[in-house]
């Protein structure tokens, strides 16, 4: 088997004296698509902001492509290839799209590298190219999902991972970005998508972890998770 | 330390500054007058900044109206105590009312809001020249008495005054008032959650941290005998004040009496010593007491209401 | 006439304010720091300018770039080494802290350059123009401010920085996970907020007398811009400045020009109040 | 003849032109326990925020009992009778656990002093099992321990009306047994208790009524067992492609 892109190992982290994460463990294989599920407030978005460099880890590691990542700044590890999108989106006000878009790349200086990826994300989401002289936050919802993937892209990651890619949009919606999704792992960008819609989450990931109160409980290819009788019960509600 | 420890510490201390004239010789004393004049006003803003976490920057506004109101009350024939009891209905009256206004603003905006209150205030009576001699300032009668015994007077009425206000502090924290505050401060909205009426509150906070040094101003106007526009409302007590709060303890009991006395101690060392670079000196203190000691020389409290994570969008709703 | 001359004179005034208070506002918005510091670095910015006409000669426009250079370097340093230490804390914290710094700058410019009013006079006459008088330092002046805050204005829009400097000011944790190093981008917005006051310092060393003493005004003048145009916005503190200026001068008519400030500082307690994100609405921070 | 307790007359809350909530009516009825439901972003907290005051409603009427309340402050409407816990804990971080609880007790309940309310406190962090933890400061607690925390405080208010936001959220199966048994426990006390869940699961063993909100709109109300099978709230909760492979499941088994 192939080294992993991503390589978690026994990672806690959390708040001033509140722990929010214990000791996981996970790894994500280059190329492939895996997701995170778990409910609300299970731990999922402090386990991003920590592969980020966010939150500080208090104990374990996170291996990026074999190389330790732990302690290494926000920057720097956007450097290494790993760009989130964060829950909520996040878009800048005040900002247009493609100024949006262009803080995406605000590392990169090989401008015509940047000019074509600013060309592929508007032929990924031909909406921002018509919008792209509007502020980003006057976009309806799914738009701005589309400008904060696209963003997450900008920077030319080798991992992407994005938080609650389908939260309070329509299901037509939902199923529009699985599909960008697909296109832009098809692309050869590895994804790591974390939600709570489990359904959405398992359609399009190859592994699954689910993690519960901060722990990864369950591990395994999403065809088998779905047909895991517990996990049926707990998220499926079937 | 106990509460009763509290007591006890603070009455030795209230009886060290009562015998200076016992013991030391009038710079000691006057040093003693304004040590417990700060001491007054530290504890007077504790409420508002301590236990309610709102920066006020209001302090002097509400010293300066008090002594303008007590000394045109004495010019006007009124005795002197008389005059004193009304500056200070008359800026709680005040204080309350500009309470209701400004304290619906919050953080940077309330401290520009309770800094402005002293702006216009001094503009207000600097311009007013006719009642109140503009900029020219205004003469107060003078207390009859040679220095010693004028000294010994004011002594004990601001040793009087903050033990007044110290009174009130320990009342305040230990019923309804104090523990409403004490939510504020940790969190407003989860405060109006729980049924704390929150605008009343902020506004008794607020007037009660006025009241006193509407007295404190007037008693000052009678001790000096002249006041004028820049003296009252001055710029560097307004700062001074939370200052010295900050570095006893904000929130806490004895930290505006610890601080306020270390303070002035050390300022009075600096202006001796350095007469030149005092401001400069006074600066690098402040400067290294924020960045070193953040809690305050008693405990670090205040600091935990502001442990908030990176990855909340925005700002938080914590009252910062 | 007298009326269009008052407006005239506000409009001048006008200009100097905005350029005068666009950085204080730039750093409060972004930071969320009020920089009490920004006073002195306004009279400092004037008093390098004299002091190059002065003593070595150097027209104040050739120095400007110079004193703005030497203030961004001051402020980009006192950021990343002190205030960003405690650059998240509540607000009476950094308060406290640049009032510290100030006193400390403030003292030290009190010793070497005493009190004494100083200004760069260059006789450069006067126009008129429909019965407004004016002297031509001071439109020079105007354009100069005028010409600064453009340019801040330009930066913020354009240009990779300034893209990442109103990034930080919206979302600071998103903005870091675009790679930007947000205490870099504090510290150079800290030390812009320095370069335009130094810049409006010099400006100022052309038109009036300066001395140390106002620093205190025009920090109040600044804060009063802020409250008008509203929070961390050039487009505000054009509009602010502007408005305080024509408001100052046609107060200091109508009720003497010892009144001018109390309007101005009224009407900043009414706004305060009634509409904290100012005149131009352009939202800040609560 | 059961009486209503709370009830909303076509409210509505726009936030500039998105509407968060558009014209939702419903009853609650006293001793009810009822289920608010929806996915994410449908609006659940944004109508807790303004039936408790955070928010004011754009339009429309909220009675409770039968006093208008629509323009009520948060305080009013905790002094009322009318307490809730939040999504997202909201602890007074640096006060013990036993204070917290006696802020509601003092305020928001009936007790006039500080030592009568320490007494309510006490009682219910029994209730909830957090006596071990009075006398820790509320920063130190685990996320499920701040849930109860919560919960012990509205409680101390002693509500006519329980609103709980996501209490399960983020807790693990043994945890959300235990609450659920708390709720269960609660209810017999005769407070009328809604429990707004974005999981449909949670809800289902608990409520005897469930309201479905979807895109700010009440598209269901009625008995779990009818709820569920309301293609509107299979489409709305589940999206189109669940549905039709629920529809499936339910054919083949």
């Amino acid at each position: 088997m192939a080294e992993p892109l991503l390589q978690i190992e026994g990672l806690s982290a959390g708040y001033g004296d509140v722990r929010v994460l214990w000791d996981i463990s996970l790894a994500v294989e280059p190329g492939e698509i895996a997701c995170i599920v778990g409910s609300n407030g299970a731990g999922k978005t402090t386990l991003l902001c920590t592969i980020s460099g966010l939150v500080r880890a208090s104990s374990g590691h996170v291996r990026m492509a074999g190389e330790d990542i732990t302690a290494t700044s926000v920057d720097q590890i956007l450097e290494r290839g790993i760009a989130h999108v964060p829950e909520g989106r996040r878009l800048f006000r005040g900002l247009s799209v493609r100024d949006n878009l262009m803080l995406g790349a605000y590392l990169r200086r090989d401008n015509a590298g940047i000019a074509r990826d600013l060309d592929y994300v508007y032929s990924l989401f031909p909406i921002l190219r018509e919008r792209q002289r509007q502020d980003a936050t006057t976009l309806s919802g799914g738009e701005q999902q589309m400008c904060a993937v696209g963003r997450g892209i900008m920077s030319r990651p080798k991992l992407l991972m994005i938080d609650e890619l389908s939260l309070g949009l329509a299901p037509m919606l939902v199923e529009r970005l699985s599909e960008a999704l697909l296109e832009i792992n098809r692309s050869g960008i590895t994804v790591l998508l974390v939600e709570q819609d489990v359904m959405t989450a398992f359609e399009v990931a190859r592994h699954g972890f689910v993690i519960e109160t901060g722990r990864v409980g369950m591990c395994g290819a999403t065809k088998d998770l779905a047909e895991d009788p517990a996990i049926r019960q707990a998220y499926l509600g079937m | 330390m106990s509460d009763t420890q509290r007591y006890v510490a603070f009455a030795l201390w209230v009886f060290a500054l009562a015998s200076t004239p016992l013991w030391a010789e009038n710079y000691t004393v006057r040093m003693a007058i304004l040590i417990a004049m700060f001491t007054a006003l530290t504890l007077s803003w504790n409420f508002i900044g301590g236990l309610t976490g709102y920066p006020s920057l209001a302090t002097a506004a509400f010293f300066g109206l008090g002594s303008y109101v007590g000394a045109l009350l004495q010019g006007a024939g009124a005795p002197m105590l008389v005059a004193w009891i009304a500056a200070t209905v008359f800026v709680g009256v005040l204080a309350a009312v500009f309470g209701v206004i400004i304290l619906r603003l919050r953080g940077h905006y309330f401290a520009i809001g309770s800094f402005g209150l002293v702006e216009v205030l001094r503009l207000v009576i600097s311009s007013w020249g006719s009642l109140t001699g503009g900029g020219d300032g205004l003469n107060v009668p003078l207390v009859q008495g040679g220095p010693n015994a004028v000294a010994q007077t004011f002594l004990a009425v601001m040793v009087v005054i903050m033990v007044i206000v110290f009174v009130v502090t320990v009342l305040v924290d230990r019923g309804r008032l104090g523990f409403g505050l004490r939510c504020i401060q940790q969190n407003e909205d989860a405060a109006d959650m729980v049924g704390v009426d929150t605008t009343r509150f902020k506004v008794y906070a607020f007037t009660l941290s006025a009241l006193f040094c509407g007295t404190v101003g007037a008693a000052y106007a009678s001790w000096t005998g002249y006041i004028d526009p820049t003296d009252s409302f001055s710029i560097l007590m307004t700062i001074k004040v939370p200052v010295m709060c900050l570095l006893g303890g904000a929130g806490t009991l004895l930290g505006p009496v610890v601080g306020t006395a270390t303070f002035m101690i050390l300022e009075e060392i600096v202006w001796a010593n350095f007469l030149d670079y005092n401001r400069a000196i006074l600066g690098a203190f402040t400067v290294a007491l924020i960045l070193f000691l953040p809690g305050g020389l008693l405990r670090i409290d205040y600091r935990n209401l502001v442990t908030r994570f990176a990855a909340r969008p925005g700002r938080s709703g914590a009252p910062a | 006439m007298q009326y269009l001359q008052l407006l005239a004179n506000g409009i001048v005034l006008g200009a100097l304010y905005a350029c005068l208070a666009v950085g204080f506002s730039l750093v409060w918005g972004v930071l969320n720091v009020i920089n009490l510091l920004h006073g002195s670095f306004i009279i400092l910015g004037g008093y390098l300018a004299f002091f190059a006409w002065h003593n070595f000669g150097i027209h104040p426009l050739l120095a400007l770039p110079g004193v703005a250079l030497i203030l961004y370097g001051i402020g980009y340093v006192t950021q990343l080494m002190i205030i960003n230490r405690v650059v998240k804390e509540p607000v009476l914290v950094t308060l406290t802290l640049t009032f510290g710094l100030d006193l400390i700058l403030y003292n030290f410019m009190t010793v070497y350059y005493t009190a004494t009013p100083r200004r760069v006079t260059l006789d450069l006459g006067h126009i008129e123009l429909a019965g407004v008088f004016m002297p031509v330092d001071r439109l020079f002046g105007m354009l100069l401010a005028l010409l600064l805050t453009g340019m801040l204005y330009l930066l913020l829009r354009t240009s990779r920085t300034g893209r990442a400097i109103v990034a930080v000011r919206m979302d600071n944790a998103a903005a870091a996970l675009m790679g930007i190093q947000v205490e870099r981008i504090y510290a150079i917005t800290f030390g812009i907020g320095a370069l335009m006051a130094g810049a409006a310092g010099a400006i100022f060393s052309m038109v009036f007398p300066i001395t140390t003493n106002l620093a205190g005004d025009f920090l109040g003048k600044a804060f009063v811009v802020c409250v008008i145009g509203g929070l961390g916005s050039v487009p505000g503190a054009l509009v602010g400045g502007l408005a305080l200026g024509v408001i100052e001068s046609f107060a200091g008519q109508l009720f003497g020009p010892q009144h001018a400030l109390t309007v101005g500082f009224l009407l900043m307690m009414i706004l305060l109040i009634v509409k904290p994100t100012g005149l131009t609405g352009i939202k800040g921070y609560e | 003849m059961t009486v209503s307790l709370l009830s909303l007359d076509a409210v509505s809350k726009n936030f500039g032109g998105n509407h968060a909530v558009s014209n939702v009516s419903f009853t609650l009825k006293e001793g009810e326990i009822v289920g608010l439901i929806g996915p994410n972003g449908a609006g659940k907290t944004t109508l807790v925020n303004v039936i408790t005051g955070v928010q004011r409603a754009s339009s429309g009427r909220i009675c409770f009992g039968d006093l208008d309340v629509t323009e009520q402050r948060p305080y009013q409407a905790a002094r009322r009778g009318l307490a809730r816990t939040f999504q997202i804990v909201q602890p007074f971080p640096a006060m013990t656990v036993l204070e917290n609880v006696a802020a509601g007790a003092l305020f928001g309940g009936a007790q006039s002093s500080r030592a009568e309310a320490t007494d309510v406190a006490r009682k219910n962090l029994e209730f909830v099992g957090l006596a071990g933890f009075a006398d820790r400061p509320a920063s130190a607690l685990t996320l499920a321990g701040r849930k109860r925390l919560e919960l012990a405080k509205s409680l101390a208010m002693q509500p006519k009306l329980l609103m709980l936001d996501e209490v399960n959220a983020g807790l693990n199966a043994s945890e959300i047994d235990g609450a659920l048994t708390l709720i269960r426990k609660i209810a017999e006390r005769g407070i009328t208790i809604l429990v707004i869940e974005h999981l449909m699961k949670v809800v289902m063993s608990l409520a005897q009524r469930l309201l479905v909100l979807h895109h700010g709109q009440l598209i269901a109300d009625g008995v779990p067992t009818d709820i569920v099978d309301d293609p509107r709230v299979i489409e709305a909760y589940l999206g189109g492609k669940f549905a039709e492979r629920l529809k499936g499941i339910r054919q083949h088994g």
